[in-house]
């Protein structure tokens, strides 16, 4: 079905409905995402937002409907990198240990210095001869990130990647990110609890609804991806608007608190 | 199998190789080994000596075609000449005969008098040895049968322990075993009582026709040799048991003492009609073998009893009497 | 806004694409009994070839050999009761219950022994060296031994099956309850939990497939252990029957006795695997 | 309002309070060879006792006899090398080898099978049954069939160890494997991590503490199988060495071979120990 | 020294120095707490929050200095509950029966209903027979708060609970635990790194520097602890103050960006 489409979308998810047993996390959706886009997911605890990433990473098959990751069903590790919810750090190997393994399987040389470097990206600095269990929970998180950045996938999927993270930290990454995806042209999937996150980041939102997840609200990020300050950025109005436009979205769970 | 890839006798070899099989009973075998008799009589050949723990094992390494010559009890040899193994190997020499060194014990206090009254009593023997078969042929004189004693199936050293602890009435087994439970108990029947009442129990040399055939020069060196320790065992006791000794891992003293417990033939013994017998005419070794064939099936331990005529023929007699002298 | 809220959930037309993760076992419950009937086939074959072809029956008893001392030794005929006076049934029952006995002497042993060993610091120290060192002795060795401690019935039998199949249960508990989760012990530390209440709501969990593998190790070594307990006074009894017959060179009878070991062990391994993936259902989730 | 972000750390005036936690072993090597050493004194006072209540050498010998026995055997004396020719230490060192390559060889073979077991869906559900099977097979039913086939030196014997120390290690390893954390499995492959990939990266790593156990009573099984293995042409060998004793009722020289088993055991072991806290030392932080 | 104390200070650490090895996590730091006061804990990430939580509930030893909890050395699960950065459910046992097994340790009756009352008192229905893996990031990290919340202790430390969560499902929570500690006076110490979150819910609030963690800023919040309503409370003008006061200590890291 998506052979025939012309602008080969970088995500196609068509009535997409997925089930655990009988409890049906996720839909059934209708998405489409062209290549380059930076789509934030936001949504309640539990509404399926980590679900729907699994699907289009291909680690889970939809109950319903079908899964396209340039245009053909998604293999994991083939074409997206993923970022968990939870670090998933390897504890047989060193910090540095986790870096240099997915730069292998990107078929990178792992050198130390390329190994520092991406450490550094997240803000660690001396940590890559630690264990995985010798470093904070914020920076287990961020060892996570380094390694998805390591692979420069076209399709990067974020579970909710700063959740552990204080602000400044946080701020820098985000800029990071916003940077990678302006100037890369990858696609993003980035999951986040935080409206100000999403507004920030995003150049398109969209908002589920509790569980089974739906599409609740679809909203284009109008904000200019470059050339902006952050500050200045955070400072406009359209910023406030839209802020408030998802917050609204994200606490109006009246419609539909019925359970699959 | 590297172990039969050697053929018999490697009779092609830069250097003919003898694989002997020896068991640790005291024999002239034992002194044939520890004084290097054979290396010295066949300075051409590589011979290695393998030790064995018991006659099945030897058959076994017979089947596998992993030996040459060996040393081995009577009972098992009935077996290896027996369907189903039908070994094709050949009685060429009576090691020793069992005598008091093998023997039936009432443990004092057990109420046991003569063999008749281990009706009902338990009963020890290492099962498919010479002294089960020595066992069940006393039995059997005494007009008890099988099932009415219960025969317990233990090794000698184990014999021995359960004796100490009373768990048994009775026992047949060898030395040195044998002397411990002596020490508390009393002889009702040893192997010497019947091998003269017609059932008696040997340790034989045997040897694989294949290798008959290929070096019948060395398996008369090898006769010769066991003849020659015959004879060191009756005229110097001393160097006997200092060998057996040495090998039995037992001071000379009690190397002396088993040693003199058996019955070692003369050579010259050998060639008789009741042993081995001559080149005319095989002796009644094959009739005791086929009469502990019979017993074995019997027993439904063998398949059937090999005809007499197999038997004399599996004993090889070629040279007797002269090559012993 | 809303793109498809109230679609209806639609069944996919294409077919659904088998799950592709590599670890997960492909085909259903047919699918393995047909590889094991082909398995079983093809092995059938295997044996009846080498019987054919070696042609000595001391060396490889053929199929048909073996099927007819299990006949023989399952009646009574010629007025002799199967092998040794005891059909096969009764020497495999009489085994079997010793065997179980002295695994589960064995298993609880090692558990007990495991988890104080894991867990109590001196006890380790002193008792580790002794379980190794004990493990490493042959039970040939030691066994006339248990005949002057206890005399030459049952007990020296099920001792000796108990002593082999304490060490697999006790060393794999002991490297599990070591390995115990430092997270989760902090955790149920956090929420109060005792020393032993520690040990029996997280260490014991935690380690429980690692004790299942302990414990199938456990029976399987009882099972090769039989025939060593029953050289002692072993008739009747499986592991005496395979001896007797041993020595008598009756191959067939030998093979017979170890279909009848080998098969039982997979049943009560069947029965284990059962129990442990009952038990066991978070395994690869920690 | 920053209340004391220059104060020097000032070393408390208290004593450090000992560590908690229930789980760590107490106190440091010089207390644990204490503690050993204690239990040795203690081990040798029952053995003396022992001894000398019974006066029976043939049951317990005395430590003085062992002694004697240690000195004869070691030493070359009325022209007699050791005993049965061989000095104790080649004795030893002959089966030291087997037990070496042969759990060498297990431990191989069981790896690979374990992991293929554990890995590829097929291949377990036909070889699991076999392994199961042969697992439960006692050696000694056996091993005439292994003399038959590889003759009375080296080969039959190596084999018989093999297949001892095969089972702790495939069972552990096919179980390890198992239980894979979905979670780190699912990480490697969002990185890209190919199948192989994953089972060297992940699987294997995980499996490690597991895997090691399994060696262990591998190394363990195939000691105590020695003398099994040395029933036939064992000498030298200290299975063979052992065996030839026991049959002489010698028993001192029969303690000898054990405690010269048993020792040799506990060093391996402790090497393997040494190994597995320096390759693992994630354990618990899973 | 603490038992001529005369206000039996909740927590009481005297020069606490910890480390790690040659990692100085945290200190010097001398922190005193009286009883029935709310703390928040805001800081970098790695920068001690957590290794301070864990000294407080005895997990730890300080290297230097002291510690002491109701003027005793702390002891781990006597007198304090903790809940971990990371969820640490058993997975041996369902959702419910996490709970089960914390109310069974406070000596309370494990019955089925007190289990989903408490489930219920997190938002988390009908999810107690599931598997622990069988719920969403987020709705673990609420097991791991019921799980807490069902022991009663006089002191309760929290280390960063409400992170995974959505905005909705957090201020709910934030509500129970604010009331919670103004009725029963409880002791708190919360790790957040949201500063609206530890305006709201802190009567105090401690800002520490990047590694080695000391105290950066130490806060009295003035706010009424009760009466107001959520929103009233956040619109106050003290409230944006505060923030902003927090929000610029938590940037300022130039002042100890050195490392032990
Ligand atoms: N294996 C499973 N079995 C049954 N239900 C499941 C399973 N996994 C997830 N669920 C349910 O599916 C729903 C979606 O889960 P998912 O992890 O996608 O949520 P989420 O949006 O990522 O939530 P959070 O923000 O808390 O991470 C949840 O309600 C969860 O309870
Ligand atoms: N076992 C350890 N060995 C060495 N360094 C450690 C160890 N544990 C923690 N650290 C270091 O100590 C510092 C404090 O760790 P801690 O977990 O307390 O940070 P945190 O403030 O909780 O951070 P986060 O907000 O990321 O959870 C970190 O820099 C960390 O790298
Ligand atoms: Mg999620
Ligand atoms: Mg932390």
């Amino acid at each position: 079905m998506s052979s025939a489409d012309p602008a080969r979308a970088a995500i196609r998810l068509t009535d997409v409905e997925h089930r655990y047993g009988d409890v049906t996390a996720v839909g059934p959706i209708d998405l489409t995402v062209p290549a380059g886009e930076f789509l934030v997911l936001v949504g309640a605890s539990g509404c399926g937002k980590s679900t729907l990433l699994r699907l289009i990473a291909g680690f889970e098959e939809p109950t319903f409907g079908s899964v396209r990751a340039a245009g053909e069903p998604p293999v994991p590790g083939r074409g997206a990198g993923l970022v968990f919810q939870q670090p998933r750090l390897f504890p047989w190997r060193s910090v540095g240990g986790n870096v240099a393994l997915a730069l292998k399987y990107a078929g990178l040389p792992a050198t130390p210095e390329r190994v520092d470097e991406l450490l550094e990206r997240v803000g660690l600095r001396d940590v890559a001869r630690r264990r995985t269990w010798q470093i904070s929970g914020g920076q287990q998180q961020r060892v996570a990130i380094a390694r998805a950045l390591a692979v420069e996938n076209p399709l990067l999927l974020l579970d909710e990647p700063f959740a552990a993270l204080d602000a400044l930290t946080r701020e820098r990454l985000q800029e990071d990110l916003r940077r990678v995806s302006a100037s890369s042209n990858r696609t993003c999937v980035f999951v986040t609890h935080s409206v100000d996150e999403a507004v920030f980041l995003g150049s398109r939102v969209v908002v589920l609804t509790p569980r089974p997840g739906r599409i609740a609200l679809d909203l284009p990020i109008g904000l200019p991806r470059t050339g902006l300050a952050p500050d200045e950025l955070r400072g406009r109005p359209e910023f406030a608007a839209l802020r408030a436009e998802i917050g609204a979205a994200v606490r109006d769970r009246s419609s539909s608190e019925v359970s699959a | 199998g590297n172990g039969a890839a050697g053929g018999a006798g490697g009779a092609d070899g830069e250097k003919k190789t003898i694989r002997i099989a020896y068991q640790a009973f005291p024999s002239g075998d034992l002194i044939v080994k520890n004084q290097g008799l054979l290396e010295k009589a066949l300075p051409d050949y590589r011979i290695t000596w393998t030790k064995f723990d018991s006659g099945a094992s030897i058959n076994t390494a017979f089947v596998a075609k992993a030996v040459d010559i060996a040393a081995i009890g009577s009972s098992p040899v009935a077996r290896g000449l027996s369907a189903p193994l039908n070994i094709p190997y050949k009685v060429a020499f009576v090691l020793d005969v069992a005598g008091d060194n093998e023997a039936l014990v009432a443990r004092n206090g057990s109420g046991v008098t003569d063999v008749a009254s281990l009706k009902g009593k338990k009963v020890a023997t290492p099962f498919a040895s010479t002294a089960h078969y020595s066992l069940l042929a006393a039995l059997d004189q005494a007009g008890v049968k099988e099932n009415e004693v219960s025969i317990v199936d233990l090794e000698p050293q184990d014999i021995q322990a359960a004796w100490t602890r009373g768990d048994l009435d009775a026992a047949y087994t060898w030395l040195p075993s044998l002397a411990e439970i002596k020490k508390t108990g009393k002889v009702l029947i040893s192997s010497r009582q019947l091998a003269t009442a017609g059932k008696p129990t040997l340790d034989l040399g045997v040897v694989s026709t294949a290798f008959i055939d290929a070096h019948p020069e060395a398996v008369d060196a090898w006769r010769k040799v066991e003849a020659q320790a015959l004879d060191i065992i009756a005229a110097d006791p001393a160097a006997a048991s200092k060998a057996v000794g040495a090998e039995l891992n037992l001071s000379p003293a009690e190397a002396q003492e088993q040693l003199s417990q058996g019955v070692f033939l003369k050579p010259a013994d050998l060639a008789t009609d009741e042993w081995l017998g001559t080149e005319g005419k095989v002796g009644q070794l094959a009739v005791n073998l086929v009469s502990a064939a019979e017993f074995l099936k019997g027993q439904q331990k063998i398949d059937a009893v090999p005809a007499l005529a197999d038997v004399q023929n599996a004993v090889y007699v070629k040279g007797l009497p002269s090559v012993l002298g | 806004m809303t793109t498809s809220l109230s679609a209806p959930p639609v069944v996919s037309t294409e077919p659904a694409l088998p799950r592709r993760s590599p670890l997960a076992p492909q085909g259903g419950r047919r699918r393995r009994v047909a590889l094991r009937l082909l398995a079983l086939v093809i092995l059938y074959g295997l044996w009846e070839l080498a019987a054919r072809t070696t042609r000595n029956p001391t060396f490889i008893p053929s199929p048909g050999a073996v099927w007819h001392q299990l006949i023989q030794t399952s009646t009574v005929h010629d007025g002799v009761r199967g092998y040794s006076g005891h059909l096969l049934i009764e020497h495999l029952g009489v085994s079997l219950r010793r065997i179980l006995i002295g695994s589960a002497i064995g298993v609880a042993g090692g558990l007990v022994l495991g988890v104080l060993m894991g867990v109590v610091g001196w006890l380790r120290v002193v008792t580790e060296p002794v379980v190794t060192f004990v493990r490493a002795l042959p039970p040939l060795a030691y066994f006339s031994l248990f005949i002057i401690w206890f005399g030459i019935d049952e007990t020296p039998k099920l001792w000796l099956l108990s002593i082999a199949a304490l060490p697999p249960v006790a060393v794999a508990t002991a490297a599990a309850v070591q390995g115990a989760p430092t997270g989760l012990v902090e955790a149920a530390r956090a929420l109060g939990a005792g020393r032993w209440a520690v040990i029996r709501d997280v260490t014991l969990p935690h380690a429980l497939p690692e004790i299942f593998t302990g414990i199938r190790l456990a029976v399987g070594i009882a099972y090769s252990s039989v025939v060593a307990a029953e050289t002692i006074n072993g008739v009747p009894g499986i592991g005496g029957m395979v001896r007797d017959a041993q020595r008598y060179s009756q191959t067939d009878v030998v093979v017979l006795g170890l279909f009848a070991i080998g098969l039982s062990g997979l049943l009560i391994d069947a029965l284990l695997r059962t129990a442990e993936n009952r038990l066991i259902p978070w395994r690869g989730r920690l």
